[in-house]
């Protein structure tokens, strides 16, 4: 049969002496901490005469069998994910990083006017693009080699992925926004410089490109399932 | 004058105010003429559902006059307000005069209620979302999380705003420098003016003045006349696309013209 | 031992049986990260077959009196300090951008009637979208382009972003605060009573247009080639 979660364990049944109004307060005040918390700091939120210590061993009786707890770090006090759940822990935070400045702007480029090669790119941006910044974009994986230009020296396309579209939060390339939403959403000036003009990127092979066949063979992968929108 | 079926119903609200005392209103504090007319309609302190419009209408139209003798510069969407306010005072005077298939006075009263109710509405709204308990000011997140394994983390914090951003800047930084400064001389180009009638279409009440629709800047001397001969010769175009419709009572008289875009939109797909 | 929970019998019950190893990990890990979980990936932490939603509601109602609360957001949970302590917490407070008149208005409109375009944002407040409003709701990261509208020109729409609702602390969009009214009223109808002429700065929604029905299939083109990128 059936029985309710022990009351003596959970969080809060306890009877103490204690306001529990205080406890709740050194509760929030560890909890939004960036960084363990001495007694002195958390005194200064509680009325004077409240004993800081004796909420604190209160907090961490209370927290002891939990997934939490509260421990004494070199005299200041913090939350601690329970040493024996440290397997739900990743060994390294990873570190949310930005693309470089020229990095977002190629990759700005090769979204609108795709399919377009490393030439292209350069006369669009008006400055020279390191082979490395189009291989970061590759390596991050929201740029692909689309095709092969027809002209002299078959120059490979570069576009877009699904993972790109994924993270910026596309359905579609097309949904792009055009000048005009540009201008309306406070992108551009009213007035933009004459000649300024935003071509309407597509997925479909243009009609000078060739579907890439690849230098190597390691590079054809089995076609991806239909796109899912899922953020 | 009035028609007396309104008039009674009118004078059941408030004393109309004298247009000077609408005048303390400085054109600089509104976004546009539905703020304007929101900010006068609350001034009548009724229920906006119950708001007199004649009176409204008046109030809005003598702020107009006056922002035309200050010489305001009032962008167009306050002279489209206008021309309908006016074609709803002319229903109000001529009910009977009201075209098959166009609105009648009581109608466009009560869409304007309507669209002033919205606005309130949403501004209501507005104000009780960031009254909400907020993240980061109300309420607070763990203050110092620990990497979580189940969670994806991302390792780019790139949004569509830095792509976006990143775009506009560079194109017009690039495009930025084979720009030159042109000094224009004082013509509307009749592109322009096809464009600023195409911008009101769908929202011109029936037959209003031609003249009523010249940009901001464009109403008197030499630019004037510039203004109307590139505005007709868009109606012109326009009339010929079957947009419009086109209307002169006698020779050299005043030019009128009509939206026929409305009827054509409830066809299509 | 362990019997499938009868969906029946365990709403609103707490009599049924939740091992506390389990209210231990999805604590912890509910701890550990400073932003909203899914139920999805908690799951992924417990062995199968656990009910997630019956441990959350327990942890839930264990935490509801405390500093700390558990909360739903965006349809994930998260630990939040309580509503009513934040003024102790003022020091971690965030200096906010400051947002216009017209983008708080802006982002009102956008929430309560996503997808939204451009233009029925201009006819609701009747006037134009200038610069530094949707643009500067996208920075902050409160509204997305979501697609394109099926009418013609194709308009870009607009909604609100998952940090939208966990800044507001909303669990989903139906959620708003007043929206039933707002429906109720006929104020999130995308047009005013038929038979109206509407003055407005922009073209207004017309009796023609389709709601956005998500992405069209097509202007989906079938990959051509798998993603070269991210191997």
């Amino acid at each position: 049969m059936a029985h309710p979660v022990d009351p003596e364990t959970a969080v809060g049944q306890e009877a103490f002496e204690l306001d529990p109004a205080h406890l709740r307060i050194v509760e929030a005040l560890l909890f939004a901490a960036a960084q363990p918390v001495d007694e002195r700091s958390l005194a200064a939120a509680l009325p004077p005469q409240t004993n800081v210590g004796a909420v604190l061993t209160e907090l961490q009786r209370q927290y002891e069998p939990r997934g939490v707890n509260l421990v004494r770090v070199a005299g200041k006090w913090q939350f601690r994910t329970a040493k024996d759940l440290g397997f739900l822990l990743s060994k390294q935070a990873v570190e949310e990083r930005k693309l470089s400045r020229a990095a977002i702007e190629t990759l700005a480029i090769i979204a609108y006017h795709q399919p377009v090669t490393r030439a292209e790119i350069e006369d669009i941006r008006g400055v020279m693009v390191s082979k490395g910044t189009v291989d970061a974009l590759m390596e991050v994986g929201w740029v692909r080699i689309r095709g092969r230009r027809r002209t002299p020296g078959r120059p490979v396309t570069y576009g877009t992925t699904e993972a790109f579209l994924v993270h910026f939060g596309l359905e579609n390339i097309a949904d792009l926004p055009g000048v005009e939403e540009l201008k309306g959403a406070g992108f551009l000036d009213a007035v933009p410089p004459a000649g300024f003009s935003v071509p309407s990127p597509s997925d479909a092979l243009g009609p000078d490109e060739d579907p890439y066949e690849g230098d190597e063979a390691d590079l054809l992968a089995p076609p991806e399932e239909s796109p899912a929108a899922d953020g | 004058m009035m028609d007396p079926e309104f008039e009674s119903a009118e004078s059941f609200e408030a004393a109309p105010i004298a247009p000077e005392e609408a005048l303390i209103i400085e054109v600089d504090g509104f976004e546009g003429p539905l703020d304007l007319l929101l900010a006068l309609a609350r001034n009548q302190k009724v229920d906006i559902a119950k708001i007199s419009v004649l009176q409204l209408a008046d109030q809005y139209l003598a702020f107009m006059e006056s922002a035309r003798r200050k010489r305001l510069e009032l962008a167009a969407d306050y002279l489209v307000m206008a021309a309908w306010l006016t074609y709803f005072k002319s229903r109000l005077v001529l009910p009977q005069a009201a075209p098959v298939g166009e609105p009648g006075a009581e109608e466009m009263a009560a869409l304007l209620r309507w669209r002033l109710a919205r606005l309130q509405a949403m501004r209501d709204a507005a104000a009780r979302i960031m009254a909400r308990d907020r993240m980061g000011r109300d309420v607070f997140p763990r203050g110092e999380p620990e990497p979580v394994q189940v969670i994806r983390t991302r390792k780019y914090s790139d949004t569509m705003y830095d792509l976006l951003t990143a775009y506009s800047r560079e194109r017009v930084r690039v495009l930025g420098h084979r720009v030159y400064e042109m000094v224009r001389p004082p013509i509307l180009l009749i592109e322009e003016a096809r464009e600023r009638i195409e911008r009101m279409l769908g929202k011109i009440p029936s037959w209003s003045l031609l003249t009523r629709f010249l940009p901001p800047d464009w109403t008197s001397g030499a630019k004037r006349r510039s203004a109307i001969a590139s505005m007709f010769s868009a109606a012109l175009e326009l009339t010929r696309d079957g947009k419009l419709e086109l209307r002169q009572m006698a020779p050299f008289g005043e030019i009128f013209l009509k939206d026929r875009t409305e009827k054509a939109g409830e066809q299509t797909t």
